[in-house]
């Protein structure tokens, strides 16, 4: 991506010049504590955090974490210096360098954790800033839509992996990690193993982009190059592996541990490499060699023996090295030429000798060749694969997965540069040479693949034994790294493999043809997630639809239907005694208050006058008031007559504004007056057995006992709603009070005022 | 009385779910006021129907003679009475402006809140 | 003694007099916030109290307990009353720039200030009757803010808010008659020992249901929560803030007092209830945000998926699950404020609420847009924020008492509010406003400030509580194992009487 | 409606309102009565007048907004409330001062708890008067 605006001198801004430096600070402080792990020591610090959870921000420096976090400091100096140049002049190059740095620390923070709570807070955070990264290109859809997906898949499996952690935390009684990692029998012996092992999995698979899981990495390409180099080959994705190998010593030799990482780690293989062929955008075919690798490093740590062990610590290295140094080559092809596409590109070595040199040195690790690095992680792969309870799979794995990358190295570094250039695009300015700045990480990682291939046994000294032991608990658990092991099955296979790649380099343009009318045939994940997504929305709509129907005849109907149901199955199922029911103290006046209450009460409901009904409840005020009068309560009745006339003249002002009832509410619902009984019924029967009983009257007799000596007053019931219970009355009022604001607000509002 | 006052309160309860659930704003207002009443009629028999002499405590005494009613429920129930009808009297203004502004006291027929077309921000 | 626990009920109060009496004058503006100022002060005092020195009660009108009306203030009143006093002041100082010279006139302050005294009082009264009146003064306050402006979907609003709600409250009143005829009493500690000896246990059930209904209605609790989403995208920004932020949890807070305190004589009832509605709660919720475009009927949605969490700790009734969700409680109410306000502050700089028309704030406003994205994360429970720590906390506690598919909807449903929040903000915030226009904060010209402090302020709350969870576990600890063991409360209150 | 008889009338039935309802006020404490029920009785009184004479003669009769009225009736509430403690006693506690008279309680007593019943009465009678004013105005 060529900016439109482009400053080359803006790459010195603190937006371009910071991260590398900051990047160069942390890596010149790992390398300081070298000499220490791989002596065999570890470095520990820790903060307390959340006691009560039992969480510190604990820091572990041990030999597995070094290299990780010597791989991302280091590669991350290469990678930002790149991003500082080839991001010059965007106008937002400063959030972009903001991310990019957080993401570093935070990635930091996640292979450095010594508590579980913290590892998972970074790894989140690695969630996060890879969204913000990915969807950097924030204007386009199709880079929101990717960084959605990334976060969501990395979510769900984060968040498998949170309720994991939390097992473990019970399992073990502890969240520290170094405790975990002594307590792995505990942990494989428990009844609670399964869901562990299955919970962390799901963290690791969606983390490192494992079939089925795999669909948001190449979609994450959406990001700019630096990101894809960064997050993509030697950061991010490898946060699964980095999980996966952390948990080793606690999770790893049992059965289900063994099947379940060899499956995934080889369909993820295999199933890469195949697609990795078809692509045309050199950046995705870039991606799905990242996945292939990613299911290399899963398939090998699968297998308990130092070999595979070996082999997956080395191959991490080495993948990191040659993996970034490609993306970043590609994105000094793309910066240059504006394209990225395989079938166009050719023949730019004579304009881009520096670059064609930087591909060619990281291809040749990545094809396996002597005496690069790539050459004796691929025999340690072999020799892995053959030392493993069932050899012919996982040799049959990494055969397929070696020979394809032979062939793609050929893709990506051989023929831009050495190819036809025939369909180069034409270009309005003249071909270039990448600058300095982005030159710097492909040619110093493609150096050190040959480095590494010449001097193994800094390597090994450095980062293989003390990872190794790491990973394993172990000491001398890793296996020697030799560029030249002798004659062996290992060394054949490799043979086979130059033989079987360069064949399927030489026609990989028919090849991919004929995997694309393959590929278009497979299920596409891609589709499918959409399809996930799109079932979730429509029944969230479904759902929604139903509960919050925007009819609020529905909403009453819902909630009275509650009640209705919540009351009727707690009566049946807890019962309750009526007591006894008689009537013999009943009055012709209570009867005829009775039937006053009934008579309104009915006239409410049935008539369609709205007089008729204000008539109605009015005579049901009275026999409210009059019940009142006759029981000794005089204040309540005049109150409530009072009260009754505001409301009838209250409604005769109103009525005279109001419709007229129509035919439809006044007709007759028999499931809401079957509903409406109900209640009523059940009301009327609670009542009877809540008054069954005497009533304990202690309150009472205090207030009548204190109302003159001590509050002065002869009417006990004022004297409660000013003195005892003031306080009720004084919230009283304020309701009173906001009510007539209200209404008058509502009054004085001008109409439509929705147009203003 | 001790049984038929149960009896109204369930008759005022039930007739005013029916109303409630009529669909019309005004006839939910019908409801409210008898439901209001209902629930008064509840607390006050909740309180025991005891003789017909108010709670008041004549000249010369220190505390009501003989039986009085319970004062309590009677305290409780004017709280109520004067906060239900500050409630009804907003309920029936809202009506009135429900009126004039939606043009319709039918409630299924207001939708002005949650139809994602009538967004007037 | 009183004193701290009248003050920060009877600062609004005054201060909604003051505020009206002034409403025509320059002062009108600025005596609620100094009012809501104070009350925040008042507050923390109260607060300060009751954490040196444990339960705190106040007898109104010196009557002793249970006659009179008793006011109490344990840990959970106290923190309560202080998160209403600061999200009050918040909300008070961003209504500033939003309401003007006419709602002012009309009572907005005022009104505003009557809600928040009642909000306190509902969360310090010790007495369930007075709880009712609080309810009613929160209620019909409501009823005034959401009314105020007009327009036509607020009236259509209201109506759906108001018809709903009443028959809650005559749910609470029954239920409040109710018990009063079965025990007697009605200060609370007293109902605790009266329903214990009642003889009428059956009985009791069947009453407690009738408040279970009431406050989970007020909660908006599945499947009685319709009135939420159907009006709080209505009003003023700062009035729907405020709903989203308190109105919902003191039905929430209402269950956790009276089903510890008093209702917990049929646990395996009652709680087991509880427990299921609190995941239909979660899961509908998440799915009706899902389900829409609106921002505020988002959010709104996402409230009641909150409150489902809210519930389960609960449901579950072991300590930790309590002090989970009394710690989600905590965290919840800035971070729903925040989210309501800076979409306020959004709709006002893009000019729309519908997130399809909305976009471009990433560019142009990037402040904005991490102030809703923080909430917003932490409301997904995105660590290392507030809400991360409440989802560990209930999820544990999930598992911890074998409630592993509780745990399963808990993170499931944490997944899918991550979902629609991220696009929610992608919408919103991130993409480029459909027309093109790139709205900065100076287009909000004089009322800058008011509008982006309070955001930015309690924006700060949430990231502080999650930086540094500690303390606020600690109290979400202290709380739980008050409201499982209410003896001291309890004695506390009664103290007075033998 | 206008006529003069009708609004003298008004006048003479407001007049004979506004006093029962104050001596309700003002008997409540010992018999039925009280601020609720005297501040219903002198709001029905303007009601009564607004009906007989429109509610701009019965806003110059009244002085002042009803509104206002019914905010300081709150107001003065609160402040009996609160005032018990400036004798330090807990809130809302009654504080007495009885004028004249002995034990017998015969004497004109003057107590906080008066004041709030007075709170009270103007709370009802501004609020009913208030929404009654906008309802009638509002045609």
């Amino acid at each position: 991506m060529a900016h439109e605006t482009e400053h080359p001198e803006s790459w010195r801004s603190p937006a371009g010049i910071l991260p590398p430096l900051i990047a160069a600070v942390l890596f010149g402080l790992f390398l300081q504590a070298v000499p220490e792990i791989s002596g065999g020591g570890t470095l520990r610090f820790a903060l307390p955090w959340v006691p009560s959870l039992g969480t510190e921000l604990a820091f572990l420096i041990d030999g597995l974490s070094l290299t990780f976090a010597l791989l991302i400091s280091g590669i991350g100096v290469l990678v930002m210096l790149f991003a500082a140049r080839y991001m010059a002049g965007h106008p937002q190059h400063g959030r972009f360098s903001l991310y990019l740095t957080s993401f570093m620390m935070a990635m930091l923070g996640l292979v450095l954790a010594d508590d579980l709570i913290s590892l998972f807070v970074f790894w989140e955070l690695t969630t996060l800033t890879s969204y913000l990264l990915i969807g950097f290109t924030h204007t386009s859809a199709e880079a929101r839509r990717a960084a959605l997906q990334a976060l969501l898949v990395t979510g769900t499996g984060g968040l498998a992996m949170l309720a994991g952690f939390l097992v473990i935390g019970s399992v073990t009684g502890t969240t520290e990690l170094s405790a975990i990692r002594a307590q792995g029998d505990i942990l494989r012996a428990s009844p609670l193993y399964l869901p562990i092992l299955v919970l962390i999995l799901a963290g690791a698979f969606t983390k490192s982009a494992q079939v089925p899981f795999h669909f948001w990495l190449p979609n994450a390409m959406a990001a700019p190059t630096p990101v894809s180099a960064y997050l993509h080959s030697a950061t991010m994705v490898k946060g699964g592996v980095y999980l996966l190998a952390r948990f080793w010593p606690s999770l790893s030799g049992t059965d289900a541990w063994f099947w379940s990482l060899m499956i995934a780690g080889g369909v993820t293989t295999v199933f890469a490499s195949i697609i990795s062929m078809r692509q045309t955008d050199l950046k995705q075919t870039l991606a799905y060699t990242t996945l292939m690798a990613l299911g290399a490093l899963v398939l090998f740590l699968a297998a308990p023996n130092p070999y595979a062990v070996t082999a997956a610590v080395t191959f991490l290295v080495i993948h990191s090295f040659y993996k970034a140094a490609l993306f970043l080559v590609i994105g000094c092809v793309d910066h240059a030429c504006g394209t990225r596409d395989a079938r166009r590109l050719g023949g730019l070595w004579r304009a881009m000798p520096l670059t064609a040199l930087a591909a060619a040195l990281a291809a040749a690790s990545m094809a396996g060749l002597p005496p690069f690095l790539g050459f004796i992680g691929k025999e340690l792969l072999y020799k892995g694969a053959l030392d493993t309870g069932v050899p012919e799979t996982f040799t049959a794995f990494i055969f397929a997965a070696s020979a394809l990358m032979f062939a793609v190295a050929g893709i990506v570094a051989l023929k831009p540069f050495w190819g036809s250039a025939a369909n180069m695009p034409d270009l309005n300015r003249p071909l270039r040479e990448a600058p300095w700045q982005m030159l710097a990480g492909p040619l110093v990682l493609g150096a050190l693949g040959l480095f590494f291939g010449l001097q193994p046994a800094l390597l090994q000294h450095v980062v293989v034994d003390p990872t190794v032991a790491a990973v394993s608990g172990m000491a001398d658990y890793a296996k020697e790294l030799h560029l030249w092991a002798g004659v062996n099955t290992a060394l054949y296979l490799s043979g086979a493999t130059y033989l079987v790649g360069l064949v399927l380099y030489l026609v990989h343009v028919p090849l991919r043809s004929a995997l694309d009318g393959l590929g278009k045939r497979l299920m596409s994940f891609d589709r499918l997630w959409d399809g996930v997504l799109a079932g979730l929305r429509s029944l969230a709509g479904g759902v929604t639809a139903i509960l919050q129907s925007g009819d609020l005849n529905r909403y009453l109907l819902t909630v009275f239907a509650v009640i209705a149901a919540g009351l009727g199955l707690t009566a049946l199922r807890s019962g309750f005694d009526l007591g006894p029911i008689s009537f013999g103290d009943v009055e012709i006046k209570y009867i005829a208050i009775f039937l006053l209450a009934l008579l309104g009460t009915a006239l409410a409901v049935a008539t369609r006058s709205r007089i008729a009904a204000i008539a109605g409840l009015g005579a049901v005020g009275i026999g409210v008031a009059l019940v009142f009068l006759l029981f000794g309560a005089p204040d309540l009745a005049i109150t409530q007559l009072l009260v009754e006339m505001l409301v009838v003249v209250l409604f005769a002002v109103a009525a005279l504004r109001l419709p007229l009832l129509d035919q439809k509410s006044v007709r007759f619902r028999p499931l809401h007056a079957a509903l409406a009984t109900f209640v009523g019924g059940l009301v009327t029967a609670i009542l009877l057995a809540a008054t069954s009983r005497p009533l304990d009257l202690r309150l009472t007799e205090f207030f009548e006992k204190a109302s003159y000596p001590e509050a002065h007053g002869r009417n006990v019931v004022n004297v409660i709603l000013v003195d005892f219970r003031a306080f009720d009355t004084f919230g009283e009022i304020s309701v009173v009070t906001v009510a007539a604001l209200a209404a008058v607000a509502l009054l004085r509002q001008r109409r439509g005022g929705d147009r203003t | 009385m001790e049984v038929l006052l149960p009896l109204t309160v369930g008759c005022l309860v039930a007739a005013a779910i029916y109303l409630m659930l009529s669909g019309h704003l005004l006839r939910f207002l019908f409801g409210l006021t008898l439901i209001s009443n209902g629930i008064n009629l509840l607390i006050f028999a909740s309180g025991r129907l005891s003789g017909g002499r108010p709670p008041l405590v004549p000249e010369g005494a220190k505390a009501p003679l003989g039986e009085v009613a319970n004062a309590l429920p009677q305290a409780l129930v004017l709280t109520a009475i004067v906060i239900g009808f500050g409630l009804f009297a907003f309920s029936l203004v809202l009506a009135m402006r429900a009126w004039s502004d939606l043009g319709t006291l039918d409630l299924a027929e207001m939708r002005g809140a949650e139809t994602q077309a009538d967004t007037d921000a | 003694m009183s004193w701290y626990l009248t003050l920060p009920l009877a600062v609004p109060f005054a201060t909604a007099v003051l505020a009206f009496l002034f409403r025509e004058s320059g002062a009108g503006r600025w005596i609620p916030v100094l009012g809501s100022a104070l009350g925040v002060a008042a507050s923390a005092l109260l607060f300060e109290k009751v954490l040196t020195d444990g339960v705190l009660v106040g007898q109104m009108g010196d009557w002793p307990a249970p006659f009179g009306i008793t006011l109490a203030a344990d840990l959970l009143s106290a923190v309560m009353v202080l998160l209403t006093a600061v999200a009050g002041l918040a909300v008070t100082i961003y209504s500033l720039g939003e309401v003007g010279p006419e709602l002012q006139r009309l009572g907005y302050h005022a009104v505003g200030q009557v809600l928040l005294g009642g909000v306190t009082g509902a969360f310090l009264t010790g007495d369930l009757f007075n709880l009712y009146v609080w309810y009613e003064v929160m209620l019909i306050a409501s009823f005034g803010l959401l009314i105020l402006g007009g327009r036509r979907a607020q009236i259509d609003g209201a109506v759906r808010y108001v018809t709903l709600n009443l028959v809650s409250t005559a749910m609470f009143l029954s239920g409040i008659g109710l018990l009063y005829g079965v025990t007697g009493t009605l200060n609370m500690a007293d109902l605790r020992g009266a329903v214990d000896a009642s003889p009428q246990q059956g009985l009791l059930t069947v009453i407690a249901m009738f408040f279970l209904i009431a406050f989970g209605m007020k909660a908006a609790a599945f499947p009685l929560f319709s009135w939420l989403p159907a009006s709080y995208h209505t009003p003023a920004y700062g009035v729907s803030a405020i709903f989203a932020g308190l109105l919902s949890k003191v039905g929430v807070y209402s269950l956790y007092r009276t089903f510890t305190l008093i209702f917990d004589n049929d646990i395996g009832y009652t709680h087991q209830i509880l427990f299921w509605l609190a995941g239909l709660t979660m899961i509908t919720g998440v799915l009706g945000a899902l389900a829409q475009t609106e921002i505020r009927r988002i959010l709104s949605f996402q409230i009641i998926s909150s409150i489902g969490f809210l519930l389960l700790g609960l449901g579950i009734y072991t300590p930790a699950a309590v002090a989970g969700a009394v710690f989600y409680l905590i965290h919840n109410i800035p971070v729903k404020v925040t989210l309501f306000l800076a979409a306020g502050t959004a709709d006002r700089l893009t000019g729309s609420a519908e997130t399809p028309k909305m976009g471009g704030l990433y560019r142009t406003a990037p402040f904005l847009s991490v102030l809703f994205m923080i909430p917003a994360l932490s409301l997904a429970g995105f660590p290392p924020l507030s809400g991360f720590w409440a989802k560990v906390l209930l999820v544990k506690a999930s598992l911890d008492a074998q409630a592993f598919v509780m745990a399963g909807v808990a993170l499931a449903v944490g997944l899918l509010t991550l979902w629609s929040m991220a696009t929610l903000w992608a919408e919103a915030f991130w993409k480029a406003h459909p027309e093109d226009r790139f709205p900065t904060l100076e287009d909000l010209g004089s009322t800058q400030v008011t509008s982006i402090v309070p955001i930015a302020g309690l924006a700060l709350v949430t990231l502080a509580i999650g930086l540094f969870p500690g303390p606020v576990i600690a109290l979400a600890d202290g709380i739980a194992a008050q409201l499982l063991d209410p003896a001291a409360y309890v004695a506390a209150v009664l103290g007075g009487t033998p | 409606m206008n006529s003069i008889i009708l609004s003298t009338g008004a006048k003479i039935v407001v007049a004979i309102l506004l006093v029962f309802s104050v001596f309700m006020l003002l008997r409540g404490h010992n018999a039925p009565g009280g601020g609720f029920i005297g501040g219903l009785i002198g709001a029905s009184g303007f009601v009564l007048y607004t009906i007989a004479c429109g509610t701009t003669e019965a806003r110059v009769a009244l002085r002042l907004k009803p509104e206002t009225i019914a905010i300081i009736g709150l107001g003065i509430a609160l402040l009996a409330g609160l005032s018990a403690a400036f004798f330090g006693e807990p809130l809302f506690t009654g504080q007495w001062l009885i004028l004249g008279g002995g034990e017998d309680g015969k004497g004109l007593p003057l107590s906080t708890v008066l004041a709030f019943d007075i709170g009270v009465y103007l709370v009802v009678m501004g609020a009913i008067l208030a929404l009654v004013f906008a309802l009638e105005e509002e045609i």
